[in-house]
């Protein structure tokens, strides 16, 4: 019985969050945010990438370090503690697992995604509550398949290739540059991860799978990454109100010392500690509990959410004034669980989910 | 024992919502205004701008602007009435067309001077203010000093003719634009930290100044920091005595906390929510139509009534009825702006991950104002008293609950 | 421009609150709560009678005050403030509402009603979320007409007639002892209101109205007059809070003295002093504002009850331990204010109705 | 600073959920026992009754009861092994049958007296309080004395050999079946209050000791107040020595907070809850068909996993994984009777007005223990500990915040 990290995970860990620490501090996801330096999300993913995290996932008969979705959460988990810019949704999570179970061992691709070189872009959100009739249909030709359609809020505009899931629940790989594909860089609130529209017109694509498990598994995986990078944050933000708490100093004493910031400390702590667990736990579960890891994957991102939101906002307040300003740049975190939230499936889409698994609203409401 | 809610005074007369023929005739010349001048409102009140001025002007001598204010400074010259204030309010706002400036200057120091200010104060200050001619910065915070505003440290030190003014402030919403700025500073070191405080007034070209923009969480520089460094100003400029700047502060400060509960405006962004939600569709359905959400929506319109019958019941207050609703003017502040943020909240999860879309994504709705105003509410749970000292208050001037000691400075 | 009470309301209130202060002070509330005296509502009743209570709903021909929505929700207010058992739901409200808009003016039943001899009970939960399938069908005789089904929560056990309303919305009366008829008294959470089901076998009855807009108005008065009991019980709660804070001391001080403590009473005084004009402009609504009487009475029941059941939970732990025995009595406050958010809907079902008042659920979910 | 939750030293060996092949086979040789002898078991281990006593010798002999209490007082002798009790509770919880005699006297005085008992008191308690012959309760709050109980007022002056005891405990709940009582009072009334304290046992039929059952909102007498008069204590039967009861008493204080947040009896119920909505119908529709409340639903049960993972983790860490889940531990009083309070609350909404049914309300469902766990459950939230106390302990111990001043006695 041992229910945490091992002693490799922890080392993981530290390592990841040393080179965020020395080499994506604060000023340099502010670089990146503001557009003042947009090469800071690959090259830190470069940097990353000899860390061995674009490697994590895949399997070792791919040049990959075989690890698992526990690895990734603890590497998830720092990146929301840093709001760490760069591909690892898309590229080091979601990619890894699709292309890694779908692709000979041998593809060329697999090799450059090991290393760092290829970045894959996510167009998943269309399984997640479709907005604007949004959907992507494919069709066999005689050499291969071509998408047609639109797809919104894709992850990783900077992509070499996308993994888009189609409307019938199957996965395609289609290249940046494929004919017939239009990319509308999207702006969102949280400028450390960009998106964009993907418009399909019979634009060749390489099929990946038409096992809708596979998409569900790649669900399951890519919201418990969100999930580990909202209690990343939430700590963060916790950390900072905490400390900002024992500094500021307001009728002559520190703020940390009233009982209502106390109190709102605390409540927060008390929300978010479970939620460290429940990570770990979402994620041993796609490794090794497969009748769980599903209703598990969408507790854990709906609950997680739903605490990140309140910790965001009590952990602003404690801030005071300085809180809402760009100061200290507290709104960062701020945002990235809000686009944690709303990314593939609010909390209350994937509570309906998880009752829909457990046969309740049976009547299709 | 607090004034028990169960048995204040009461009314005199019975219920009635109407305002009366006397008002409602006022209504129709407001309607009648509205319906000649209205198209001829500039879109947007661009500070300086002529056609903002001469639109306040127009205002000002039609009585819906400048209402109060005596005839001699400039302004209309009527008597106060509620009543008419609001009925202004409620038309300009239903015709969509400006009722005039707002700004530091014209809600908080006109008044200020009206009550305390010399007669060579007003009369160089109140008409050019009113009229859009002189703009104005509120100079209170500073990064020291927030909730405890008293224990701010920009200090003035007489030099012969001349304060002299060293220093911050923050949240100085207007300084970029202003021409003069309204400043409390520290006067009397040695004395007590309220009593130690001057209302200064002077111009924002008198060199040592300097502002920079405040970026805050929305991405925009709603506020800024104002440094000052050896800033002279005449030592005339100032309101009330020296060491009497808290008080002169304070007596117009209770005016800015109403108003952040808006309860008309709160209404206006629920209609606009429940708009979005018959337009927005998740897979196809529209999401008036999913029962979560909508019971979501549900509690907040059942917030909202509520805060808007507590607007009418101090509305009516204010207007003599014997229910001093004390009570329910502390508790404005702190649930409206509560209530406000959870309003936005709820459309940016109504929105899926289009509630991300920010400035120019071409699926933005409605002008982000959704994504901005959640964060901008937060910002005002905040300011102008956090909820924690909101709290403070209602428990101890609303229940009559002790106070927590004081610690002695300096420990 | 006038909104609050009128001095002629204001009279009202203290004279029944001087009423229930000397002649049902707690004591005799319990008393007739753990049964050991059960005459205590129907005296009570008596003596609010000679105050007019029981008359004051009914029209001025039928010999009754002729008084409003707002009078009585003034009158249930104080009746929540000192958790007064009694039929006035059923008898004062409901039965004078509805029988004086039906009944023949001189019917000596109306007389009696305004005299407070009779007492009415009130069958009509099954409007608000049948349980049970349990339901009422009438069918017309020759000679008039039986009922017959099942109703449960029934108000006023001890009452001489019921008014009962059918599936198909019509309202009838049924009296106490008629032929076909059981009562089975049922014990809830809150003694200071019994309940009882009845079974109706054939049961003649009186048929008062087919008219859905009558049943559709009792129920939206019922409501505001449940909503007014719940804000003066919540009231009465948060009294007896800040009261006990400033007495109890812990640590050498008033609790009341203490941050957290305070918040937490400043938290229920903002959440209920909302309440209080909410109340005042339902009940106003219903005798004034008719495009707004119902929609305003589904949202003062939903959303007064859930500041209800909010201030009675936190009241309660300001109290301590001493909250959660009986020596203090409170939970009397607390059990009261659960009684009336469960009778005749749930916050969340008339939230729903609301909801689809205005156009919205349009699909039927 | 608080200890880093994100830089806690972290685990050695890989996530593993399993208890292991020797745990396993222990529990396979418990769900023996239970087969065989489970089935004469006493469905209600009521006090005194032989079939209980029996039982529980039963359960001692095969080491389920008082486990790791030495042979020598009567106990089983084994190592402490939390899984192996894990497992005994877990298996037990799943059979359904009664693991054994619980009560304070067992759960607190037990582990107190071998820790700090002389070996007289250990011979002379032990062994007939594990067998169930010999009954406590535990007299420490007052009324006067509930979050601060340090500061409780029951004296006990010597008089020869005998300490005179007189005062008042509340919240004493086995009082009326209680052979013996262990008490805490005041010795040294000048002393610091924490250091005035000691820890007397004695017997409940000593004269001078009445028990009045007290009622609580259940309607049940779940407790009692004890009132002490001129009851004479022989002066040996004092743990520890005197003034120094507040450190007895906290030697095991600890373990009654965690077991009030006991995440498999709340899965139990969320369980239950679950089924009532199945068979629950509102105008015939199945509770479970409804949307609103099947989300409130979902959201306990995404908490309720939160907090069963993090009670792995607590075990985890109680097996000596580097994690020391320090944090992890503190919330757990905290969030689990919040949590068990809204679940036995929805149940109510879910039941509508049958949500009110108590006692002989024919239409009762599952014994009407939504609704007397609601109330109790607002009772756990307050006991041992009130939540206020809860978020003073986790800001202060678990995020290193400062400590509130404290107010010298008497002011």
């Amino acid at each position: 019985m041992e229910f945490g990290l091992s002693q490799e995970q922890r080392f993981l860990r530290d390592s990841v969050q040393r080179y965020l620490s020395e080499q994506m501090p604060l000023d340099r996801v502010r670089a990146f945010a503001d557009g003042t330096d947009s090469t800071v999300a690959r090259a830190g993913w470069h940097g990353l990438a000899e860390l061995g995290i674009s490697a994590l996932l895949l399997p070792e008969a791919a040049g990959g370090l075989g690890l698992k979705a526990l690895d990734a959460a603890v590497v998830a988990q720092t990146f929301g503690e840093h709001v760490t810019p760069g591909p690892f949704l898309g590229t080091g999570a979601v990619a890894a697992h699709v292309l890694g179970a779908t692709l000979p061992q041998d593809d060329p691709l697999l090799a450059e995604l090991a290393a760092g070189k290829l970045i894959v872009g996510a167009a998943l959100s269309e399984t997640s509550g479709a907005r604007e009739d949004a959907q992507i249909t494919y069709q066999a030709t005689g050499d291969g398949g071509v998408l047609s359609g639109r797809a919104l809020h894709v992850l990783h505009p900077k992509a070499h290739q996308f993994i888009v899931a189609s409307r019938a629940g199957a996965l395609h790989l289609v290249a940046a540059d494929a004919p017939g594909l239009t990319l509308t860089q999207t702006t969102t609130i949280d400028r450390t991860r960009p998106t964009c529209e993907l418009r399909f017109a019979e634009t060749p694509a390489r099929s990946l799978s038409d096992d809708p498990a596979l998409l569900a598994s790649t669900l399951d995986l890519a919201r418990v990454m969100i999930a580990a990078d909202t209690v990343g944050a939430a700590y963060a933000m916790l950390q900072q109100a905490v400390a900002y708490a024992q500094e500021r100093e307001q009728f002559n004493r520190p703020i940390a010392s009233f009982q209502a910031v106390k109190h709102m400390c605390a409540e927060m702590a008390a929300a978010l500690e479970p939620c460290q667990a429940m990570v770990w736990y979402a994620a041993h579960a796609l490794d090794a509990l497969p009748e769980e890891a599903h209703l598990t994957a969408l507790h854990t991102k709906a609950h997680v959410s739903e605490v990140g939101t309140r910790v965001a906002k009590t952990a602003t307040e404690v801030h005071g004034g300085m809180g809402f300003t760009d100061l200290l740049g507290l709104h960062y975190w701020f945002k990235r669980i809000g686009f944690n939230r709303q990314t593939l499936g609010t909390p209350d889409l994937l509570r309906r989910q998880a009752a829909r698994a457990q046969g309740l609203l049976a009547s299709g409401a | 024992m607090f004034p028990d809610p169960l048995n204040f005074p009461g009314g005199t007369a019975p219920m009635d919502l109407s305002y009366g023929p006397e008002y409602e005739a006022f209504r129709e010349e407001v309607r009648r205004f509205l319906s000649t001048h209205g198209p001829s409102a500039p879109r947007t009140m661009r500070l300086r701008a002529p056609e903002t001025i001469a639109w306040q002007q127009r205002l000002i001598e039609h009585g819906y602007a400048a209402r109060t204010i005596p005839k001699e400074y400039g302004g209309y010259g009527a008597e106060p009435d509620i009543l008419k204030s609001r009925i202004i309010a409620e038309e300009f706002a239903r015709a969509g067309v400006s009722a005039g400036l707002g700004g530091q200057g014209i809600s908080m120091l006109v008044p200020t001077l009206l009550e305390l200010g010399t007669p060579a104060q007003r009369e160089q200050f109140i008409r050019p203010t009113i009229e859009g001619r002189m703009i104005w910065c509120q100079g209170y915070s500073e990064p020291g000093a927030g909730s405890d505003l008293a224990s701010l440290r920009t200090r003035a030190e007489l030099d012969g003719d001349h304060w002299v003014v060293n220093g911050q402030k923050i949240w100085t919403s207007t300084a970029r634009e202003a021409d003069w700025i309204f400043c409390l500073v520290r006067t009397e070191p040695d004395a007590p930290k309220h009593k130690g405080i001057s209302f200064l007034l002077f111009e924002m070209n008198t060199p040592g100044i300097e502002v920079r923009p405040l970026v805050d969480m929305t991405g925009h520089a709603n506020f800024n920091e104002t440094f000052f460094t050896d800033v002279r100003v005449p030592r005339t400029q100032i309101v009330g005595e020296r060491g009497q700047g808290w008080q002169v502060a304070n007596s117009i400060l209770g005016n800015e906390r109403d108003s952040l509960g808006n309860p008309n405006a709160t209404l206006a962004r629920l209609h606009a929510l429940m708009a979005l939600m018959r337009e927005e569709r998740i897979d196809g359905r529209p999401v008036s139509d999913d029962p979560v959400l909508v019971d979501r929506l549900m509690r907040l319109q059942g917030q909202i009534m509520a805060m808007g019958h507590n607007d009418l019941r101090v509305l009516s207050a204010k207007l003599g009825s014997a229910d001093d609703a004390r009570l329910a003017r502390m508790i404005i502040k702190l649930e409206g702006t509560e209530l406000r943020h959870a309003l936005e909240g709820l459309a940016i999860d109504v929105m899926g991950e289009l509630g991300l879309a920010y400035e120019d994504h071409p699926l933005l709705r409605d002008g982000g104002s959704w994504q901005s105003q959640y964060m901008y509410f937060l910002g005002l749970i905040i300011g102008g008293g956090t909820s924690q000292i909101q709290k403070n208050i209602i428990s101890e001037r609303g229940l009559g609950m002790p106070k927590e000691p004081k610690y002695p400075a300096g420990v």
